[in-house]
C-alpha cells in the first residue's frame, strides 16, 4: 500500500531564494505528523506546495498514488486535501452555520446550490458538535473571538470531510485554556483522519505528537519520534541558537 | 459620535434632495398652445454639456441673439418669442427625449437644434411622429430630406463639391482623405471618390480615426509617404487639434501640402493653434469676414452681446438665419401652425450675413453660396474663392451624373 | 519600406507619451493600490499650467512649465490624498469611484475657469522641425520620458526616501513596524505620482488639444500600460509602454486607427492569460 | 435559528422558520404603485421616462449582484446593455424595412443585407440573441479573466477597456451597425405602432413586470447557497478555493447573469427610447450606473434599483432646470456617498431607523 502523501525532491525558488531545497516527505494513512522548524524554514511553503497555493520549481507531489502537480487548489480539495491558515480566514458576513454549510456543500452539483439551505446536514451538525460551536451557530463569524475562529476553521475542515488535514499553527495566539481545548480537538480528529500540523510550541508537541519532521533552511533536517528529535544535536543547535536570540519563547525541552 | 451623526445628517439631506428632484420632475409642466397667450414658445435644443458643448453653445447664443432682435422689432404676428432652452448633453437619446419634451410638454411652435448628424437622426422620428418642426443649422452629409426638418446649413453640393472644384482649379489632383469615423466623413468621402473618378483626380488613401482620437503620428506618416498634392480633411472636434499640431511638427506646410477642412471654423482656429493651421484652406458658406451690411450688423451685435473676443462662424450664422427664416415664414403664413408654415416657406428669400438665402420649398434646404477661405495669421478666415451665385441645394446629388450610384 | 521604418520611431514616441502618463499611475497604484481616475485631470492641470505661463514666458512657456506643473499637479494630488484617499486605503474600488467623481468636478471647474473650447499653447520655435522622420517635439517628449524614468530610478534606489518608499510598497505592515512613517511616504508618493502627471500634461500641449477633457483621451490607455506592466513596477511600465507603443504604431499602419485600438485590447487580454499579474510581480504570501 | 439544530436531519427536510412578511409587503406596495398608480398619474411623456429609468434599474440590479454581492466592479455594463439593444434594434429595423434594406445601410452604400442580419428577421431568434449574445461575451471574458485570477481593480480596468474597444468597433462598422448614429427611427414593435401611447404604456408594463420578476429571481439567488458562496468569494476568494469551489466558475456565472440582465434592459430600452447607439455602450454611461448603484446602496438589491430610478430622475430634472450644475452635482454626490455613506441611501435609512430604535430603548430603560 502506497503512502497517502508523497513529496519527492521538491524545490521552490522565489526570486533566487531557495525556500525549499530538495525535500522528500512522506505521510502514511492515519498518521498524525508534526512539522516544526524555525521561522523561514519552509514549513508553510511545504504546505502551500501540497495544497497547490505555490508551484514547485522542481519535484512532484503525489496524493494517494496520483501526481497532483498540475492540479489547482480546489481540485486538490476535491481529491481530499484540506487545510487551515496561520491567520484564520473565515467569512465574517456569513453565520457560523453558513460557513460550515458552505464547507460541507462543495461536492454538490452547482445547480443544487441555487436552492436555499434548509435545516442542517449531518456533516455540519457533527462539525458543530466536535468544535463545540453549536451555541454560536447563528452568529455572524465576524463577531467570533480569535480562538473561536480557529475552531470554526477546523470545523470547516472537518465538514469538508478530507482525507488529509493540514493545520498551520492552530494554537498560535491562543490562551493556554484554548490550547488545551484545541489539543483535545486535534486528538479527536486524528482518530479517524490523517493530519499534518505545523507547530512551534514544544509543550504542545510533546503532549500530542507521535512523529515529528524538522525543516531547516528549506531542507529536511531530521524525522523521528519526539524524543529522537529532541535528542538530536542539530535540532538543539538550530533551536537553541534561535532561542538565545529571541528569548525562551519556543523552548526546546 | 459626531462623525456618525454628521454622516447620517449628510446622507439624510441627500435623500431629501433626491426625493425632491424626483417629485418635482414628475410634476408636469402645463403649457398651452404655442401661440396662446402673449408669447410664442420656441425650443432651442443643443448640447450645453459634454463633448459637443464647445460647438453647440455658440449656436444657441446666436439663436438667442436672433430671438432678441426679432422681439425688439416687434416679435412675430404681434407676439414675442419665448425661448425654451434644453440640453442635449452630447447624447443622442437625450436629444430624442428633450425633443419629445419640447413638443409634448412645452408645446413649442418650432425647435432650433442639433449639430451632429447622429443627434439629427435621433430627433428625426420624434419630429415626424409629432408633425413638429426642426430647424437644423449645420452642414451635413445630405441624402436626407425630412418633411419636418429645415436644413439651414450646407448639403454636400454646397460645400464638399465646391471644395473639390477649388482643389481641381488649383491643380491639386492627387488627394488623401482623412476623417473621423462617423457618417459625415464616410459619406463625404464616397462623394469625393466618385467626383475624383469623374474628374481625373486620384485618391491616394482614405483613413478614419475614432472620434476623440489624438495620436496622429502614424496617420501623418501614411499621408507623407503617399505624397498627395492636398489632403481633404473631415476630422471632427479635438482630433483636428492633434492632427494639425502633429502634421506641422512633421514638417508639412500649407504650401507643400494644403489640408482642406470642412469642419474647422473660426472658433476652432485658436484651439488648434494659429501657427499650426495658418495658410490652410477651409470650405464653408460664411466667414466672419464676409463683406455685406447684414454681416457687419450680425458681427457687431454678437460681439456687443457676448464679448468683443468672440468670433462668429458658419454654423452660428446658419442658426441665426434659421430663426429669421422661420419668423418670415410664420409671418407669411399668418400663423405658427406647422403645415401652414411649411407651405408658406418655399421661395422665401432673405439677405443674410452669408448673402442671399432662399428656401427651396421642395427639399426644405437653402440656396447657399459656397466660399473657400484661407486661415489668416490673425485667426480669421479670408475668402479666396466663391461659387458666384447661391447654389441650388441637391441633397441627393440628382443633378450630378457621376453621383448616380451614390444615392440609390 | 520607408513607411515601415518610420513606424519604429513613431512607435517609440507613442510609447514615450504612454509612459509619461502611466508613470505616475503605476506609482500610486503600486504603492497604495489606488486607482486614481482623476490622474487624467492632473494631466489637464499640467497642460493649463503651460497655457497660463505663456503670459510670462511666451513660447518657451513649455520649459518653464515643467517644474511648475510638477508642483501644481503634485499639490493637487497631495490635497486629494490628504482630504479623501487616505481614508480609503484597502478599498481600491471605492477609491476608483471616488476619484472618478473628483475627475468630473475638476473637468467642470476647468470648463468654468478656462471655457469649454480648446486653448492655444504655442510650442517653442526650437522644437519645430524634424530629425529624419522624428519631429523635434517628439524627441523632446522621448527625452522627457527617459529623464523621468532615470530620475525615478535614482530616487527609488539611491535615496533614503526612495528606499522607504520601496519598503512600503513591498510590505506596508512590516515597514510600519520598522519605524517608517507610512502616511508620510504615501503623501510623498502621491505628490510625485501626480506631479509626473503634470509633466505629462505639459508634454501633451506639444502634440494634442488643450481643453477640459484632455485627460479623458489618454487615461484608458495609460491604465492598460499599468495593468500589462505590473503593479508599481518601473521596468514593467517601461517595457509595457514600449510594447504597446510599437504595437499601436504597427497595428495602425497595417490596418487603421479604429482596428488598432481593438487589436491592442485583444492582445492585452491574451497577454494576461500568460501573465495575469502583468510583466513583473511583487511576490507576497498574503492571502486575499 | 438554534431551534433548527435539535435533531440532525439526514436529508434536508424543510424546517419551519418564522417568515418575515415585511419584505414581500413592501414589494407588493411598490408593485401596486408601479403598475397601477404611476400609469394613472403620469402623462405619457413622463411615463415613458419612468419606463426608461426602469430599464436602467434592471442594469443596476445586475451591477448590484456582480458588485455588491460578488465584489466584481464592472465598468463595462453598457457593453451588454448595448448588445441586447442592438439585437432588438436589428430586428425592429428589419421588420420596418420589409423586403428592402434598413435606411442607414442605404446611405452607407451597403447593397445586400449582411448575412449577420438575416436571422434577426425572426423575432424569436432576436429575443434569444438579446440573452445569448451578452451572456456569451460576458462568459468568454469572465472565463479568460477570472481563470487567471485577474480581479479587483484589474478587472474594473479591463471592463472599462472592453467598453472603449466595443464602442470603437461598433462605430467603425458603419454599414453593419449604423456607426455613431446607431439604429433609430423605428416604426413598429411586434406589430404595434412604436410611438402610440398605448404601445408605450404596454412597454412600460412590460419593463415593470420584467424588473419585478428579475428582482425576485435575484433576491432568491441571493438567499440561496449560491448567494452565500458568492459573498464568500467576494470576501475571500482564495479561501474559497480551499473549500473546494472554483471561484472563477462562481464569478463567471454571476458576471454572465448580470450581463444577461443588462442585455434584457437594453432590448427593452430600444422601443421605449427609440434609439440604440454606441454612445450608450461607452465608459461614461456604464460608470453613471455604477454611481447610481452606489448612491442607492450597493449591498442591498433594493438600493441598486432605487439608486437607478432616483439618479435617472435627478439627471432629467437637473438637465431641465440647471444644466450647468449637473456635472458638479453628480461628482459631488458621488464623493459624498462613497466618502460618507458607502452603504448608500438604503444604508442611511437603516442607520436612521437603528438610531431611532436605539433611542426608544434608551427611553424605555
Amino acid at each position: 500500500m502506497t503512502a497517502l502523501l508523497e513529496v519527492r525532491d521538491v524545490s521552490v525558488v522565489f526570486d533566487g531564494f531557495r525556500a525549499l531545497d530538495g525535500v522528500n516527505f512522506t505521510v502514511d494513512h492515519g498518521e498524525l505528523r508534526f512539522l516544526i522548524g524555525p521561522n523561514g524554514a519552509g514549513k508553510t511553503t511545504l504546505i502551500d506546495i501540497i495544497t497547490g497555493l505555490t508551484k514547485p520549481t522542481t519535484g512532484t507531489v503525489s496524493f494517494d498514488g496520483t501526481v497532483v502537480n498540475g492540479k489547482r487548489e480546489h481540485q486538490r480539495v476535491r481529491l481530499g486535501i484540506g487545510r487551515t491558515f496561520q491567520t484564520s480566514v473565515v467569512f465574517e458576513e456569513l453565520t457560523v452555520l453558513e460557513n460550515l454549510d458552505l464547507a460541507a456543500s462543495f461536492r454538490k452539483p452547482l445547480v443544487s446550490l441555487l436552492t436555499r439551505r434548509k435545516g442542517v446536514t449531518e456533516k455540519v451538525e457533527q462539525a458543530l458538535e466536535t468544535t463545540q460551536l453549536t451555541d454560536l451557530a447563528s452568529r455572524k463569524a465576524g463577531v467570533l473571538s480569535h480562538g473561536q475562529r480557529q475552531w470554526l476553521e477546523i470545523g470547516m475542515l472537518i465538514a469538508q470531510g478530507p482525507r488529509l488535514l493540514l493545520l498551520d499553527e492552530p494554537v498560535a495566539g491562543m490562551s493556554s485554556e484554548e490550547r488545551v481545548r484545541t489539543g483535545d480537538l486535534l486528538t479527536e480528529i486524528a482518530k479517524d483522519h490523517t493530519v499534518i500540523v505545523i507547530e512551534h510550541d514544544m509543550d504542545f508537541l510533546r503532549r500530542y505528537a507521535s512523529t515529528v519532521t524538522v525543516l531547516h533552511e528549506g531542507k529536511l533536517l531530521i524525522e523521528g519520534s519526539v524524543d529522537e528529535v529532541r535528542a538530536d544535536p542539530r535540532v538543539q543547535e538550530v533551536y537553541l541558537g534561535r532561542a538565545r536570540e529571541e528569548a525562551a519563547h519556543d523552548v526546546v525541552g | 459620535m459626531s462623525y456618525a451623526f454628521l454622516r447620517t445628517a449628510a446622507a439624510a439631506g441627500l435623500v431629501l434632495v433626491l426625493a425632491a428632484c424626483g417629485g418635482e420632475a414628475t410634476e408636469s409642466a402645463t403649457g398651452g398652445d404655442a401661440a396662446s397667450g402673449s408669447t410664442i414658445k420656441v425650443g432651442l435644443l443643443h448640447s450645453l454639456s459634454g463633448t459637443m458643448a464647445i460647438s453647440e453653445v455658440t449656436v444657441r447664443d446666436a439663436e438667442l441673439l436672433a430671438i432678441e432682435e426679432i422681439n425688439a422689432a416687434g416679435g412675430v404676428l404681434g407676439k414675442k418669442l419665448e425661448p425654451v432652452v434644453e440640453d442635449g448633453a452630447s447624447d443622442w437619446p437625450t436629444f430624442a427625449e428633450k425633443a419629445n419634451k419640447l413638443i409634448s410638454q412645452d408645446k413649442v411652435a418650432t425647435v432650433f437644434g442639433g449639430w451632429t448628424s447622429a443627434s439629427r437622426k435621433a430627433m428625426l422620428p420624434v419630429f415626424e411622429r409629432h408633425k413638429a418642426l426642426l430647424w437644423y443649422p449645420v452642414q451635413y452629409e445630405g441624402l436626407e430630406s425630412s418633411p419636418y426638418i429645415f436644413y439651414t446649413g450646407a448639403t454636400t453640393n454646397q460645400q464638399i463639391i465646391p471644395g473639390l472644384d477649388y482643389l481641381k482649379e488649383q491643380g491639386k489632383t492627387k488627394i488623401f482623405l482623412v476623417g473621423s469615423d462617423y457618417v459625415f466623413p464616410r459619406t463625404a468621402n464616397k462623394i469625393i471618390k466618385a467626383y475624383a473618378a469623374a474628374n481625373g483626380m486620384t485618391v491616394l488613401g482614405e483613413e478614419y480615426t475614432p472620434l476623440g482620437h489624438t495620436e496622429y503620428s502614424t496617420l501623418t506618416n501614411k499621408v507623407v509617404q503617399a505624397k498627395p498634392d492636398a489632403v481633404f480633411n473631415t476630422l471632427n472636434g479635438d482630433s483636428n487639434v492633434a492632427f494639425f499640431k502633429q502634421l506641422k511638427s512633421a514638417g508639412v506646410t500649407a504650401e507643400s501640402m494644403p489640408v482642406l477642412s470642412v469642419s474647422v471654423a473660426e472658433e476652432e482656429v485658436t484651439g488648434i493653434g494659429i501657427d499650426n493651421i495658418v495658410g490652410h484652406p477651409v470650405a464653408w458658406n460664411y466667414y466672419q469676414t464676409t463683406e455685406n451690411a447684414a454681416n457687419s450688423k450680425f458681427v457687431a451685435a454678437f460681439k456687443a452681446k457676448y464679448g468683443a473676443a468672440k468670433v462668429t462662424s458658419d454654423p452660428m450664422e446658419a442658426g441665426y438665419n434659421a430663426v429669421y427664416l422661420w419668423a418670415e415664414a410664420a409671418k407669411k403664413a399668418g400663423t405658427v401652425e406647422v403645415e401652414a408654415v411649411k407651405k408658406a416657406s418655399g421661395g422665401i428669400a432673405l439677405e443674410r450675413p452669408e448673402g442671399l438665402v432662399t428656401i427651396d420649398g421642395e427639399t426644405q434646404h437653402m440656396y447657399k453660396t459656397a466660399r473657400i477661405g484661407i486661415i489668416q495669421p490673425d485667426g480669421l478666415i479670408k475668402e479666396v474663392w466663391n461659387s458666384g451665385e447661391p447654389i441650388k441645394p441637391d441633397p441627393y446629388l440628382k443633378t450630378y451624373p457621376w453621383a448616380g450610384s451614390l444615392a440609390s | 519600406m520607408e513607411g515601415i521604418l518610420n513606424q519604429l520611431p513613431i512607435g517609440l514616441s507613442i510609447a514615450a507619451v504612454l509612459l509619461l502618463i502611466a508613470l505616475g499611475l503605476t506609482f500610486t497604484f503600486g504603492q497604495m493600490g489606488v486607482i486614481n481616475m482623476a490622474h487624467g485631470e492632473f494631466i489637464m492641470a499640467g497642460a493649463y499650467t503651460a497655457y497660463l505661463l505663456q503670459d510670462f514666458a511666451g513660447r518657451n512657456a513649455v520649459l518653464v512649465a515643467l517644474p511648475v506643473a510638477f508642483v501644481v499637479a503634485g499639490l493637487m494630488g497631495l490635497i486629494l490624498e490628504r482630504a479623501a484617499i487616505r481614508h480609503f486605503y484597502g478599498r481600491p474600488l471605492d477609491t476608483l469611484l471616488l476619484t472618478w467623481g473628483v475627475s468630473l468636478v475638476l473637468q467642470q471647474v476647468a470648463r468654468d475657469l478656462f471655457g469649454a473650447p480648446n486653448v492655444q499653447v504655442l510650442s517653442p520655435t526650437w522644437l519645430q522641425g524634424t530629425f529624419g522622420p522624428m519631429p523635434y517635439n517628439r524627441m523632446f517628449i522621448l527625452l522627457l520620458a527617459v529623464g523621468s524614468v532615470v530620475g525615478i530610478w535614482v530616487y527609488m534606489n539611491r535615496t533614503a526616501l526612495g528606499r522607504r518608499m520601496q519598503a512600503v510598497m513591498q510590505n506596508r505592515q512590516l515597514a510600519a513596524t520598522s519605524g517608517i512613517n507610512t502616511g508620510q511616504v504615501d503623501q510623498l508618493t502621491f505628490f510625485i505620482g501626480s506631479g509626473l502627471a503634470g509633466i505629462a500634461g505639459v508634454a501633451l500641449t506639444l502634440i494634442g488639444p488643450v481643453g477640459p477633457t484632455l485627460g479623458t483621451y489618454y487615461i484608458v490607455d495609460a491604465f492598460l500600460v499599468v495593468v500589462a506592466g505590473g503593479l508599481g513596477q518601473l521596468r514593467g511600465a517601461v517595457i509595457a509602454a514600449a510594447a504597446l507603443g510599437l504595437l499601436n504604431s504597427y497595428a495602425e499602419f497595417w490596418t487603421n486607427a479604429s482596428l488598432a485600438k481593438v487589436i491592442v485590447f485583444a492582445v492585452i487580454i491574451a497577454f494576461l492569460q500568460f501573465r495575469p499579474q502583468g510583466l513583473f510581480v511583487l511576490r507576497s504570501r498574503a492571502l486575499t | 435559528m438554534t431551534a433548527t439544530l435539535e435533531k440532525p436531519p439526514v436529508t434536508e427536510a424543510p424546517v419551519k422558520e418564522p417568515r418575515d412578511w415585511r419584505g414581500p409587503a413592501l414589494f407588493a406596495v411598490v408593485a401596486i404603485i408601479g403598475l397601477v398608480v404611476m400609469p394613472l398619474v403620469l402623462e405619457p411623456f413622463r411615463l415613458g421616462l419612468l419606463a426608461k429609468y426602469l430599464t436602467y434599474a434592471i442594469v443596476a440590479l445586475g451591477i448590484g449582484l456582480a458588485w455588491g454581492q460578488g465584489g466584481m466592479l464592472t465598468l463595462g455594463q453598457g457593453v451588454f446593455f448595448g448588445l441586447g439593444g442592438y439585437a432588438m434594434g436589428m430586428h425592429l429595423k428589419l421588420n420596418d424595412a420589409g423586403d428592402g434594406l434598413p435606411d442607414f445601410m442605404v446611405w452607407s452604400g451597403v447593397e445586400t443585407l449582411p448575412a449577420l442580419w438575416e436571422p434577426f428577421r425572426n423575432p424569436v431568434f432576436a429575443i434569444a440573441m438579446v440573452v445569448i449574445v451578452p451572456g456569451a461575451v460576458a462568459w468568454l471574458l469572465g472565463t479568460l479573466v477570472f481563470r487567471q485570477r485577474v480581479r479587483g481593480a484589474y478587472f474594473a480596468i479591463l471592463t472599462q477597456a472592453l467598453a472603449a474597444a466595443m464602442v470603437i468597433l461598433l462605430v467603425g462598422q458603419q454599414g453593419l451597425t449604423g456607426g455613431t448614429n446607431g439604429l433609430t427611427n423605428f416604426f413598429e414593435v411586434f406589430g404595434q405602432d412604436v410611438a402610440a401611447d398605448s404601445t408605450q404604456r404596454g412597454l412600460y408594463f412590460t419593463v415593470a413586470i420584467v424588473l419585478g420578476i428579475l428582482f425576485i429571481a435575484v433576491w432568491q439567488l441571493q438567499r440561496s447557497r449560491f448567494g452565500r458562496l458568492l459573498l464568500a468569494v467576494r470576501d475571500g476568494e482564495d479561501r474559497v478555493r480551499f473549500l473546494g469551489y472554483n471561484p472563477a466558475t462562481v464569478k463567471t456565472i454571476t458576471f454572465t447573469l448580470s450581463a444577461v440582465m443588462a442585455g434584457i434592459a437594453g432590448a427593452l430600452f430600444v422601443p421605449i427610447v427609440g434609439i440604440i447607439s454606441p454612445a450608450l455602450l461607452g465608459v461614461v454611461p456604464s460608470l453613471e450606473l455604477v454611481v447610481a448603484v452606489a448612491v442607492g446602496g450597493r449591498f442591498v438589491l433594493v438600493g441598486a434599483v432605487l439608486g437607478a430610478v432616483l439618479m435617472g430622475y435627478a439627471k432629467t430634472y437637473f438637465s431641465e432646470e440647471l444644466p450647468d450644475a449637473w456635472l458638479y452635482l453628480q461628482g459631488a454626490l458621488f464623493i459624498l456617498v462613497i466618502g460618507l455613506a458607502p452603504k448608500g441611501i438604503v444604508g442611511i435609512i437603516s442607520s436612521v431607523r437603528e438610531s431611532v430604535a436605539g433611542r426608544k430603548k434608551e427611553v424605555a430603560a
